[in-house]
């Protein structure tokens, strides 16, 4: 009985168990720092379990799985509406996979505030998970808001250096966009029969003019997020100074919501704006790509580095969405994954050393590959996953984005492909500086190397890495019928034809809302 | 029983362990390597060697078990063998990749060089790499290579091929830069790393080319309809891919100059030699960098489509053998030069394929690895005796000391410079030949003097190295001695090699079988040039003999020059000097490279990308510039708020005043 | 000549401009505080009227109210007062800029 | 017709009385003009027939809140030479500029509607006991809260008014 009701519920389920558990670090006395630890690391292991649970009722169908449909503000035809497909299912999962690692990064390094940090920590994957899952546009709104308030003060509280400048133009930047998409979402909510639900939207008769001007201010929104080459200057910053749990969410969870608000909503709505505005989002993409990487590579602090990275790898996400062919699209949803895992790995690593060192400038180290041999390997081991090296992760994802964007766009793949050879210049000149060489700091010659608990946190993103770069099926098996959809979405000409290009469950679900209205 | 236990471990059921064991062997080592260096305890030699050799050594096993099933298959029959799918890698829209290896002709032979060599090396490294602290890392690194490269010489796609490629370029990488501690080494190592893969764009976007081609088309349904890496879908459906073989030749081809270290990426090489010199020996001579001449001769039904990229194929080839023979000719350190000697001949393999003898490029790279491989490691035995010196100037006499590398490498060397009856003279005189007959005079006349320098080099090593005065101290002199025997015995074992390696080649003018070839004729085809070889047997044997008498006469020459008398080339040094320092240094290449592609590029993006676009443009201008407009906003608009709460008032005042306006008018 | 709500409502209106211009314009916060009591039995005054108007008796119990709101202010406000005084020794309301922005 | 006898006579005596509150610069006159004020509205109440109400003006207003004032005036004890002399600045000009201006407003706007007379009255209207009534049952629950906000304003005067808590 019970466990039929949580059957039906797994996706709120999903959602509020960290909820749950930052009420109950509420409940707990602040010097009790274990009990807090422990807590958070339950309650996130059990958001896993139940994301576990809920990949065997998963079957990656063309529709929304997973659904749950609740009343929420009728005056204003508001719903507590949840439904995953296969995309935001999988990103749901990177999260839930990612968080109890990133708790366990936290052990030590958190000293000052720990009760709060936990709380927030959790908040932001209610945060996270709620937005992945949201199919109500007001819903989204406000999950995409609840993610921004943890995130801003885990950076201002707990980051290193000048975290309140980090912080707060994190939170600028990406406000500024939110309320553009905010505006937006009105605008199509009074246009389109005063609705919220995602799929009355995909039928909402847009001119030509109004889908410019809602895919820009829905674009920008995603952009700023992702982020496409001219608005990133906040990430460089907000990773930097962000402590390493933040680092790790904000690249492998929060840079994909920009990406996945694209697949999801910008793109599916707007169609005519797609073709209209896709050789130059391809083109920042690709600028993204060669630019990122060149910034990444006479970078002199590690995490920034990293940081710059991510922009070049997130512009591969973009290049694969944009190629709007099948291959495209689901390799950037798997270079979503992989840059989750690889950079996050990343951050993870950098955060390690940092704890011993207390500095990420490359010229503080030089030759500890010595020292450390176990920190060495797994730090290589990301690094050349991060570089796409066949049989790790990211090489599928690369692949199949650079073969999908040179089959559709031509010129824009073949240039992309340059970030291949880029990629692999700033991530080893990085390591050689790092790693290789003679050992000549004093403070190097004492460094620890890497104890059973860090260990444990980067074994199961390696064994992720190599499962993905061996085997891609299982989880592209996920999300075809997905992508499927949302390419048919994409491409359609007409928008008196979407209602036709729905799928059953789409239809269900609309039929599904009316009764609930009625 | 016996039967069924023959079923079991049938060549089908056992090829996939030909990959799978170095994988097992490199897993191993490297999990005991990495918990034994951080509980900071000594790895186990014996253990490490016996998975580090054991395994590899299995490997070949399987491979010449394969070899002989294969090859007792009634005549006439393709000894072809496909594992088929052994798992689908992607699935997506009109995309399918299915990982499967593929045993035939050609990937037979690339096996057996690599798991034989290989192996040969293995053993050789528990000698040469035993007193070394990473000897679990080292061997762990050295199964990782046997793995990917068996991997891209039995991928039956593209894209396994492009696997292995990458692997194998990952390894080399890993082991150039293996004593990491010296910081040129490791500088070494990145540096192949990335100028491979600038290569491997050339690769990947080559194989997209393929693929988009095929796409486009829709192809009548076959059994594996969107499979359009595997190669066999290729070869099925080349036609298709007539109009745009060009471009696509070319892209490979860039990545085949990357790996096989060709003109304008064969950079990477000679600084590649900072690795042990077994990985020299087995990578950067003998496996890795013939991995490009693979892929082209497997790519063979391609390129016979462009001979635009044919051209290109042997001219690059031509050129960049007799370019890296001059600077052979002046190179000092005894790996360099081997090393220059190994991309020119390379570059004979890529002339060969050029001009369509495919045959004689992989028969080339047969008997090139096992000499090439034979004195790289003579030379390690060198240095291994030497204690790390490698400057051929401070050798000299080393004969006396240590016999066994000696004559071995002057087998080796003798191979090389295609002296009679030794391995390379068949295989470089069919290269020849086929120019010649092809009717490339220009090339052959290029490769024909690439020959003779070939020869001077090698032998001015010989020379310098083995004969002659000892150059050294007194001291040092005595510390010299033979290296061990599982050195001794790979030494003697590839020395055998190479005196016999080309007999299975000899062509049918000098009255053999020339069995290599036809052996090949089963995935190359009848090549073109082969048509009318029988009326050209004169002419071969003519050549032939005139090219011997080339060899010979620089080869006695340089011996004689270097080891009895060494000042003359000092004087013609003197003589023409600039020409001297040009070939020294290179003909500055790295230093071109450095100037015209490095510095601008890290330049421009620290000043100009880093310092003025993102740091002035986007967040001066752009985010603070509105930070800075919204403070300004905040300036006018705080005026109002003097904080008298009076004058709050009064505004109030003055709007109820307004609103009541509005009612009352 | 009668009496008119009108009538009323126009004194009221005056004796709540009256209590304005104090608020406005005088700056001893004693001074304020008055005129704000004269503002609300203006606005008491206006109850009445319309009570008187209409015949109920509702507006008398907001009087009511009104009246209650004004004693507690005046408690409050005067403590205010007190405590201003304590700490900034002024009863000028201009001297107090502890808002400005 | 007693009536517009009071009125005016009231009305005039309340609007003088306000007017020289708000101009005096003591503020113990100003207090005491209050208080004088207050009596005529009470006055104007009666006249309204309000009588309970007007009777709790003076007992209230007068009676303790002006009272109160005074306390506080006294307590506060602000010498002569400490009270500022008028000044005249701009927002208080501006200020009794707007008040003027709004005194004509509101006039205006009142007299385009049309003159409203008043009814004549049932038996027993501005007894006390309606108001009680109504107090009772239909405002039963704001009046409760005004016991509450009365709470709220004891504690806070105290709060206020001690120096340390």
């Amino acid at each position: 009985m019970l466990i039929e009701w949580l059957q039906s519920h797994l996706l709120s389920l999903m959602v509020f168990l960290p909820t749950a558990g930052a009420l109950f670090i509420l409940l707990l006395p602040k010097n009790e720092a274990a009990s807090i630890k422990a807590t958070a690391l339950g309650f996130t292991l059990f958001t896993l379990l139940t994301n576990i649970w809920a990949w065997w009722f998963f079957h990656g169908l063309a529709d929304f799985e997973l659904q749950e449909t609740l009343t929420w503000i009728p005056a204003f035809n508001i719903y507590y509406r949840l439904g995953v497909d296969g995309v935001s299912f999988l990103l749901i999962t990177l999260t839930n996979f990612l968080m109890p690692l990133v708790v366990l990064s936290s052990w030590r390094e958190i000293r000052t505030k720990l009760k709060e940090y936990m709380f927030l920590m959790l908040i932001l994957q209610t945060g996270m998970v709620g937005t992945f899952a949201a199919l109500d546009l007001f819903l989204f709104y406000v999950f995409w808001e609840v993610m921004l308030i943890p995130m801003y003060f885990l950076i201002g509280v707990w980051g290193s250096g000048r975290k309140i400048m980090a912080a707060f133009k994190f939170i600028l930047y990406t406000m500024i966009g939110s309320v553009l998409m905010l505006v937006a979402i009105l605008y199509g909510y009074f246009k389109g029969g005063q609705s919220f639900n995602f799929v009355d939207w995909l039928t909402i008769p847009f001119g030509l003019k109004e889908q410019l001007w809602l895919f820009l201010a829905f674009g920008l929104a995603f952009a700023i997020k992702v982020p496409l080459f001219p608005f990133h200057t906040w990430l460089p910053d907000a990773h930097t100074e962000a402590p390493t749990a933040g680092s790790v969410i904000l690249a492998g969870v929060l840079l994909k919501m920009g990406t996945y608000g694209f697949y999801r909503f910008a793109m599916p709505f707007f169609p005519e704006a797609v073709r209209y505005f896709s050789p130059y989002i391809l083109t920042l993409a690709v600028v993204g790509i060669v630019y990122g990487s060149l910034v990444a590579m006479v970078q002199k602090d590690v995490k920034r580095l990293v940081a710059y990275s991510s922009v070049a790898h997130l512009g591969f996400v973009i290049l694969g969405l944009f190629a709007l062919n099948q291959k495209g699209v689901e390799g950037a949803v798997l270079q979503m994954i992989n840059h989750g895992l690889s950079t996050g790995a990343l951050f993870l690593l950098v955060g390690m050393i940092y704890e011993r060192r207390h500095t990420r400038q490359i010229s503080a180290y030089g030759g500890i590959a010595a020292k450390v041999p176990v920190y060495a390997f797994f730090f290589i081991f990301v690094t050349l996953s991060s570089i796409g090296l066949p049989g790790l992760n990211n090489f599928v994802g690369e692949f199949l984005v650079l073969l999908g964007a040179f089959e559709t766009k031509g010129i824009f793949g073949i240039v992309a492909v340059l970030g291949v050879v880029l990629s692999a210049i700033y991530m080893l000149w990085m390591v050689e500086r790092v790693f290789f060489g003679k050992l000549e700091h004093e403070e190097n010659k004492k460094l620890q190397d890497l104890g059973l608990r860090e260990v444990l946190i980067l074994v199961p993103l390696c064994l992720a890495m190599i499962g993905i770069g061996v085997y891609p099926k299982p989880i592209m098996n996920k999300m075809h019928s997905s992508t499927e959809a949302f390419l048919k979405l994409t491409m359609r000409t007409d928008a008196k034809a979407s209602a036709q290009l729905l799928t059953p469950s789409h239809q269900y679900m609309k039929n599904d809302a009316r009764i609930i209205k009625n | 029983m016996l039967r069924t236990l023959y079923q079991y471990i049938a060549p089908q059921t056992l090829a996939w362990l030909i990959v799978a064991l170095p994988l097992a062997g490199a897993t191993i080592n490297g999990f005991y390597s990495l918990v034994a260096s951080r509980f900071h305890k000594h790895a186990s030699h014996s253990f490490t060697s016996l998975i580090g050799c054991g395994l590899p050594v299995l490997s070949f096993v399987i491979s010449l078990l394969i070899f002989v099933t294969l090859i007792g298959f009634s005549a006439g029959q393709d000894p072809t063998m496909i594992t088929g799918p052994l798992f689908q890698w992607v699935v997506t829209g009109n995309l399918t990749i299915d990982l499967g290896l593929k045993f035939d002709q050609l990937s037979l032979v690339m096996v057996l060089i690599v798991t034989g060599v290989g192996s040969l090396i293995h053993i050789y490294s528990m000698g040469y790499m035993g007193h070394d602290e990473g000897y679990a890392r080292y061997f762990s690194y050295l199964n990782l290579f046997l793995f990917f490269m068996l991997l891209l010489v039995l991928g039956d796609s593209l894209v396994l091929l492009f696997v292995g490629w990458e692997g194998v370029g990952l390894c080399s990488y890993l082991l150039i830069g293996f004593w990491f501690e010296d910081p040129t080494k490791a500088a070494a190592g990145k540096k192949a790393f990335i100028v491979n893969r600038i290569g491997d764009a050339g690769f990947l976007l080559g194989m997209f080319f393929i693929y988009a081609t095929l796409s486009s088309h829709n192809l009548p349904p076959t059994e594996h309809q969107y499979n359009f890496f595997n190669f066999e879908v290729i070869k099925h459906h080349s036609a298709y891919l007539m109009p745009v073989a060009t471009p696509i030749c070319l892209l490979l081809f860039l990545g085949a100059c990357g790996k096989s270290a060709q003109i304008p990426l064969y950079v990477w090489l000679p600084d590649a030699m900072a690795g042990p010199t077994p990985v020299s020996a087995l990578i950067h001579a003998a496996t890795m960098v013939t991995a490009g001449i693979y892929m082209i001769a497997r790519l063979n039904f391609l390129y016979v489509l462009s001979p635009t990229a044919m051209q290109v194929v042997a001219w690059i080839g031509a050129i960049t053998a007799i370019f890296a023979a001059t600077i052979g000719l002046t190179q000092t350190d005894i790996k360099k030069v081997l090393a220059y000697s190994t991309i020119s001949q390379l570059g004979y393999m890529f002339l060969a394929l050029g001009v369509g003898a495919f045959s004689a490029a992989i028969f080339h790279l047969m008997t090139h690895a096992f000499f090439k491989a034979l004195l790289f490691l003579g030379a390690g035995s060198v240095i291994h005796a030497m204690g790390g010196e490698q400057d051929i100037r401070n050798f000299g006499g080393l004969k006396e000391k240590m016999p066994i590398t000696a004559w071995t490498f002057v087998i080796g060397a003798a191979a090389i410079s295609g002296i009679f009856p030794f391995a390379g003279f068949f295989s470089k005189d069919a290269i020849l030949w086929h120019t010649f007959h092809g009717g490339h005079i220009s090339l052959w006349l290029i490769g024909f003097v690439g020959a003779g320098l070939t020869a001077f080099y090698m032998f001015r090593l010989v020379g310098m190295t083995f004969f002659g005065q000892p150059q050294m101290g007194r001291g040092e002199w005595q510390k010299v001695h033979e290296s061990p025997p599982s050195m001794g015995f790979v030494l003697l074992f590839l020395g055998v090699l190479s005196v016999i390696g080309g007999w299975v080649g000899i062509p049918e003018a000098f009255g053999g079988g020339d069995h290599f070839h036809h052996w090949l004729s089963g995935v190359f085809g009848k090549m073109v040039v082969h048509e009318g070889m029988e009326e050209g047997h004169a002419a071969e044997i003519i050549l032939t003999v005139v090219s011997l008498l080339w060899s010979l006469h620089f080869a006695i020459l340089a011996s004689v020059i270097y080891a009895q008398r060494r000042e003359w080339p000092t004087k013609m040094a003197e003589k023409f000097q600039f020409l001297y320092k040009l070939i020294f240094n290179k003909y500055w290449i790295d230093e071109l490279y450095d100037f015209i592609i490095v510095r601008p590029l890290v330049t421009l993006s620290e000043k100009v990308f880093w310092g003025v676009i993102d740091a002035k443009v986007i967040d001066q201008y752009g985010v603070h510039g509105a930070g800075r407009l919204m403070i300004f906003w905040n300036r006018c608009v705080t005026a109002v708020q003097t904080g008298v709460v009076q004058q709050y008032l009064l505004f109030f005042v003055i709007g109820v005043v307004l609103i009541l306006w509005g009612f009352v008018f | 000549m009668m009496i008119t709500l009108t009538h009323y409502l126009i004194l009221a209106a005056v004796l709540f401009c009256i209590g304005v211009f104090g608020v406005v314009v005088r700056r001893n916060i004693l001074i304020i505080f008055m005129s704000i009591e004269l503002m609300l039995s203006a606005v008491n005054l206006v109850f009445l009227s319309f009570s008187r108007y209409l015949g109920t008796q509702d507006g008398h119990v907001w009087v009511f109210m009104v009246l209650t709101v004004a004693a507690a202010e005046a408690a409050v406000g005067l403590g205010i007062i007190v405590a201003l005084f304590r700490n900034k020794q002024t009863i000028y309301v201009d001297e107090v800029k502890e808002l400005k922005g | 017709m007693m009536e517009p006898i009071f009125f005016y006579g009231f009305g005039g005596l309340a609007v003088v009385t306000a007017l020289l509150m708000v101009t005096r610069v003591n503020p113990i006159a100003s207090a005491v003009w209050l208080v004088v004020c207050f009596f005529a509205f009470a006055a104007l109440f009666i006249t309204l027939e309000a009588h309970f109400i007007g009777v709790i003006q003076v007992l209230l207003y007068a009676g303790a809140i002006m009272v109160l004032f005074i306390f506080v005036i006294m307590l506060l004890n602000i010498g002569a030479e400490e009270l500022k002399a008028r000044t005249m600045q701009f927002s208080g000009l501006l200020g009794g500029l707007v008040t003027i201006y709004l005194i004509v407003l509101i006039t205006l706007g009142l007299l385009k509607n049309p003159v409203r007379f008043f009814e004549p009255l049932t038996e027993g209207y501005g007894y006390v006991a309606p108001v009680g009534r109504l107090l009772f049952t239909k405002y039963l629950v704001p009046f409760e809260l005004t016991s509450v906000l009365l709470l709220v304003a004891i504690v806070g005067s105290v709060v206020m008014g001690k120096r340390k808590l």
